[in-house]
């Protein structure tokens, strides 16, 4: 019950910071709603005992990357947004039928559920001692070679971004 | 209580110029004054000594040259230019004398070079010789109104940007033009003009 | 008793909102952000899998993820700002030139 | 409504920013107002504005005697009036070529020695405050505050001292007074170690002063400046040696000069003078010489038709006044202040350029300006 | 009941209400040592030798006008010193003050919570809030703390990649996580990891002034600089929150060092039994004690030393504290490895 009162308490906050992310009129309104949105992902990740996960979701998404996206959106701090002074809704027919789609998706998802509910696993791996350790056991044993590829990727996007953003080199 | 007898002032006719003394028999200028001479000669119109210093007079329109001479000649050496200033004599035609103070580091000796300048003549800005004159030519732009041409930022530099008249100058006001010059500079000439009127009667 | 249909549901919804905001809104940065939504949409897929499964490989996918979002959003706001910087704004229509 | 054709005007591209540091600023040392053109926190040129604290004192002083002005030439730089006063009474015993008594000449010179270390104390707590190093400010009001006090025993006042006459002193020095310089001699020894030991070979202050604001001698020179701005590019411009006054003729001292024209050496040139005017008033208090403390000034101050410049060597550089007399009113015809603030902060924007906001205001401090002076 | 939710209640109650008046008197603290470190008296007027001056600080900020810019965004405004203070005050939660005592009968951990990623939480709880700095910057619509919050930024993530390196070489040696874990490695190796891991020690030391904004990092609120830097719009009892803030994080980094570096709760030489009379002294007090040595190390250090620019600042960061912080993980893993 404590359960099913916390998912729909986090689901519920992220639907709705979600929505204003996109909806926010200012940009900086909307980075400060994507974080408030990221810290409430994180704490479901730590009701679904990926404790580490949740921690990394704060530290490297609300922490890092949206600390990035407000840099940016100082740097190009616009009285207006775009939207004061072009089409705003150019694309919402798109958009809206794009969603209703989705939106049928989810129905038939959440009816199949209800018609054939999901057949409740049994665990595979036991968990070796807690969450750190096996997620860490598992990205640096069978999953070295992404690992190290990951790194690769973020090393490239470092010097691309280096390159991109200074005015000359 | 008794009012003192008002004693009339007595109206001292403005003076016209400074006396600029000659100098002495006994005293021979610097060496360097007679270079430039040789160098430039015509520009400079008079030499004058008082309490130790010695002063060149020159003439106004060939400021320039004198002063590169005096920069860049061996025995002048003036490196430093240590105040520019002005002095507004109203009786005279050319009312500004501009005065240089001269400094050379290597001789470790001064000159003050002087020039006179009318109200509206345009007068060459030595600030391409000695960077230093740069804020000294602005401020007596902004205080004698001397019309400098050539200077790379000629503002007002103490006074607001939009002040109304030259304080310096002899005939400015020691109190000030008051609330009527920044609302209405024309009524304000008049009634400092009908105030000398009376001040004269 | 909360199902994986039912994170699927939340995922779906969030991937939804993500995908209108990325077509209705012109502003780039909101667009990059909307993109992190749909991102997480996928990531809380793959952790509520995890726990259902009892295995930590859907979150080391998530970390993955993760580790492309930051890479995506580097590069991409470097974009941005070079971007910016030449033509002062940060709408995508405006953005039609392949150089300038 | 047609929106506008092109996007201007946004607070903050990424190209320039214009940021007005002053009028209200903690770090412009009073009314400055510098207009900086910032690219990132790089500064692309900066405009100096002043005239804020301006009060007319030369259009003052043309209508006041010659003994009044006396007062006005305190409220130039006010952190060294003492420098003010001496200077203008030479300039005006110049042109009535008055003989000004030796002991008069001995006590003037240890008064501007006294002011400049109280003046340089000021200095160095700001400047450290400015760079951060807030410690330094309080030991250095400290030591200043002994000086007022000496001051306030010899005139009565601690900041607009009006502490000179035309032609010598207003008064007799009190008995006992030399004791007292001498004793904050030793004080000041001490404390001058003390401000070495917190900056001189700090590695941040090395770092945040080393490098910053370099500017070569002859650039110095051409730009005007003076005093120990000029002294730390290595020009050995020093007015007490090259045209004494008082009784620096007598006085055995070195003139410090710096190397490498920065920020730095600008800092060690001062330190050393601090050292170098105590050596300066040991020598002037021990031999004190007996006599009168007036010379021969006429009832009536009048000085005959005339100019004259005559510059003596501030704490900031060479304070120069030019005065005209008209030989017949009792107040002078032109009275103009060459003050040295204005001229070294005529060199800020050639120095602050390329350099970071944090750097402007080092430079500020490290130029060492009085706003009651610049403006006058 | 009690155990699940009136003991841990009451410990928040306690921690919340302890940390607020510590970082009241921390304020006075400050003002007390510099003050004696400058020949001055300090606070002198309210209470015997100061000490209510911060309950009239407190009152002057709270009846001090509240003002907000004309053109300031409001909301963002409003939020930013809320952000600020918030994560400083959650990190109090896995912060591990002592060990255990009884009370009544009870044994109660000195600790809110002790989570399997404790030290993680910590460094991330850190990072959010740096949203309350380059916020309020924005929300002013002002030149100076905009410049500020730029300059925060840069900052406060250079730093943390540095810290959060660093702490990685701990977390070997610890094994662990959990921060109550990384205390009982150092009683179970018989060495606190000031001992262990100097360099590392050092590095988080200076990592976590810049963190924090202290002097000599304190270039977002430089005051001679950018007039205030982040703050400088600010009044009342939302600059107050900002204050709170900063000083709140003081002492966490002092207690986070203290945990991971000093043993935490635990008394010097905790293995040795001629030093076994040491632990007459309640564990929490050798964790006070060991804090507030930090807390004391970092206002003397802003009694003394100038502030760093900008540029060097970062170069400090970036090409220096982050090699040397890779280095020492390295060395660390190889050691931790081969000898152990």
């Amino acid at each position: 019950m404590g359960e099913a009162i916390a998912f729909y308490i986090i689901a519920g906050f992220i639907l709705i910071f979600a929505v204003l992310v996109v909806t926010a009129k200012e940009a900086v309104h909307s980075v400060v709603f994507l974080v408030i949105d990221f810290l409430f992902v994180a704490a479901l990740y730590a009701s679904l005992g990926a404790e580490f996960l949740a921690i990394i979701q704060i530290l490297v998404y609300a922490g890092g990357i949206v600390v990035l996206y407000l840099f940016v959106v100082m740097l190009v701090n616009l009285k207006r947004p775009p939207e004061a002074y072009a089409d705003p809704h150019r694309r919402t027919t798109l958009g809206f039928a794009l969603s209703a789609a989705m939106l049928l998706e989810i129905g038939v998802i959440a009816s199949y559920g209800y018609v054939k509910p999901a057949p409740a696993l049994a665990a595979v791996a036991a968990p070796v001692t807690g969450n750190t350790e096996e997620v860490g056991w598992l990205l640096y044993t069978s999953y070295l070679i992404p690992f190290e590829i990951a790194s690769m990727l973020l090393l490239v996007a470092m010097i691309g971004a280096i390159v991109l953003a200074k005015r000359e080199l | 209580m008794a009012e003192a007898p008002k004693v009339p002032e007595k109206k001292v006719a403005p003076p016209s110029g400074p006396p600029d003394p000659p100098p002495p028999a006994d005293k021979a200028p610097p060496a360097f004054v007679a270079t430039l001479q040789a160098a430039l000669p015509g520009a400079v119109v008079a030499t004058s000594y008082w309490v130790g210093d010695w002063t060149i007079i020159a003439e106004a329109s060939r400021i320039l040259d004198v002063a590169t001479h005096l920069r860049d000649g061996s025995d002048a050496a003036f490196d430093m230019c240590s105040d520019v200033t002005a002095t507004d004599w109203p009786p005279r035609a050319e009312r500004f004398d501009v005065v240089y103070m001269l400094y050379s580091t290597r001789h470790r000796h001064r000159i003050r070079v002087k020039v006179k300048v009318g109200e509206h003549q345009p007068h060459a800005s030595v600030s391409g010789i000695w960077p230093a004159a740069n804020w000294f030519e602005r401020e007596i732009y902004d205080m004698f109104g001397v019309n400098f041409t050539g200077h790379p930022d000629r503002r007002r530099i103490l006074m607001p940007d939009d002040w109304q008249g030259f304080p310096q100058r002899k005939d400015y006001p020691l109190e000030g033009p008051g609330e009527l010059l920044m609302e209405n500079p024309l009524d304000w000439l008049r009634l400092k003009q009908a105030r000398d009127q009376a001040d004269i009667e | 008793m909360i199902t994986p249909t039912h994170y699927m549901l939340l995922s779906a919804a969030l991937f939804t909102i993500g995908v209108v905001g990325v077509m209705v809104r012109r502003n780039i940065i909101i667009i990059f952000m909307s993109i992190e939504l749909i991102l997480n949409a996928v990531n809380i897929n793959l952790v509520a899998f995890s726990n259902q499964l009892q295995n930590a490989v859907g979150q080391v996918f998530a970390i993955f993820i993760i580790a492309v979002a930051a890479a995506e959003a580097a590069v991409g706001l470097g974009i941005i700002l070079a971007f910016f910087r030449n033509k002062e704004t940060v709408n995508i229509d405006e953005m039609n030139l392949m150089r300038w | 409504m047609q929106p506008p054709a092109v996007h201007h005007g946004a607070m903050f591209d990424t190209d320039e920013l214009v940021i007005n540091m002053g009028p209200q600023h903690p770090s412009t040392h009073g009314v400055l107002r510098v207009v900086l053109r910032l690219d990132g926190e790089k500064v692309v040129n900066a405009d100096v504005v002043i005239g804020y604290l301006h009060r007319g004192i030369e259009k003052l002083s043309e209508n006041r005697n010659w003994t009044q002005i006396i007062l006005l030439t305190d409220r130039m730089d006010y952190v060294a009036a003492a420098t003010s006063n001496v200077g203008y009474c030479e300039t005006v015993e110049k042109l009535l070529s008055l003989e000004v008594p030796r002991r008069a000449r001995y006590v003037r010179t240890i008064l501007c020695e006294l002011q400049r270390i109280a003046s340089h104390c000021l200095w160095i707590g700001t400047h450290a405050m400015d760079i951060g190093a807030m410690t330094v400010f309080l030991y250095a009001f400290r030591e200043r505050e002994l000086i007022l006090d000496l001051f306030e025993e010899y005139c009565g006042a601690r900041l607009t001292y009006n502490s000179m006459r035309i032609g010598g002193l207003p008064l007799e020095i009190p008995p006992g007074w030399d004791k007292k310089v001498l004793e904050f001699c030793k004080i000041m020894d001490s404390k001058i170690d003390e401000y070495e030991t917190l900056l001189t070979h700090n590695r941040i202050w090395l770092e945040r002063t080393k490098g910053v604001g370099v500017i070569g001698g002859p650039e110095a020179v051409a730009l005007g400046m003076c005093g120990p701005a000029l002294r730390g590019s290595g020009v050995p411009r020093d007015v007490r040696k090259d045209e004494p006054y008082a009784a620096y003729d007598e006085m055995e001292f070195d003139v410090p000069i710096g190397t490498a024209g920065d920020t730095y050496d600008r800092y060690l040139v001062r330190i050393e003078e601090f050292r170098q005017s105590l050596r300066i008033i040991r020598q002037a208090t021990q031999g004190i010489p007996e006599g009168p403390i007036v010379g021969k000034v006429p009832r009536l101050i009048k000085p005959p038709a005339g100019e004259t410049y005559h510059a003596i060597e501030s704490p900031k550089g060479e304070l120069g006044y030019f005065i005209v007399s008209d030989g017949k009113s009792t107040n002078p015809y032109r009275f103009r202040v060459r003050p040295p603030s204005f001229c070294n902060l005529q060199a800020l924007p050639r120095l602050v350029r390329g350099h970071l906001v944090a750097d402007v205001v080092a430079l500020i401090g490290s130029i060492d300006i009085v706003l009651g002076e610049v403006d006058r | 009941m009690v155990d699940t939710f009136v003991i841990p209640l009451l410990k928040i109650v306690i921690v919340l209400n302890a940390t607020l008046v510590g970082v009241t008197y921390m304020v006075l603290l400050e003002r007390k040592v510099i003050a004696w470190a400058q020949s001055r008296l300090g606070p002198m007027r309210v209470g015997p030798y100061g000490i209510l001056q911060p309950v009239a600080d407190a009152v002057k900020l709270m009846i001090k006008e509240d003002i907000t810019p004309v053109r300031a965004d409001k909301w963002l405004f409003t939020a930013a010193p809320i952000i600020s203070m918030v994560p400083a005050l959650i990190v109090y939660a896995v912060i591990p003050f002592g060990s255990e005592v009884s009370l009544f009968g009870r044994q109660v951990t000195l600790y809110i919570t002790d989570i399997n990623v404790g030290l993680l939480y910590v460094v991330s709880v850190a990072s959010v809030g740096v949203y309350g700095i380059i916020l309020a910057g924005y929300a002013s619509n002002s030149k100076y703390p905009l410049l500020a919050s730029l300059r925060a930024s840069a900052q406060l993530i250079s730093y943390e990649v540095a810290v959060t390196l660093t702490l990685v070489s701990v977390v070997v040696m610890a094994g662990s996580l959990s921060m109550v874990q990384i205390v009982n490695a150092q009683y179970n190796s018989h060495v606190w990891f000031v001992f262990a891991q100097p360099v590392a020690f050092v590095l988080v030391l200076i990592g976590g002034l810049a963190e924090t904004n202290r002097a000599p990092f304190d270039l977002p609120e430089a005051e001679q600089e950018l007039t205030g830097g982040f703050h400088t719009e600010y009044s009342g009892m939302r600059f107050a929150l900002f204050f709170l803030a900063e000083y709140a994080n003081m002492i966490v980094v002092s207690s986070v060092v203290t945990t991971l570096f000093l043993g935490g709760w635990l008394p010097p030489f905790p293995n040795v039994a001629a030093f076994g009379f040491l632990y007459y002294v309640p564990s929490w007090a050798w964790f006070l004690l060991k804090s507030f040595v930090f807390l004391y190390l970092f206002i003397w250090i802003r009694a003394t030393l100038p502030r760093y620019r900008y540029d060097q600042l970062m170069n400090l960061g970036w090409k220096v504290l982050i090699p040397i912080a890779i280095a020492n993980l390295v060395v660390t893993g190889i050691v931790r490895v081969l000898l152990l």
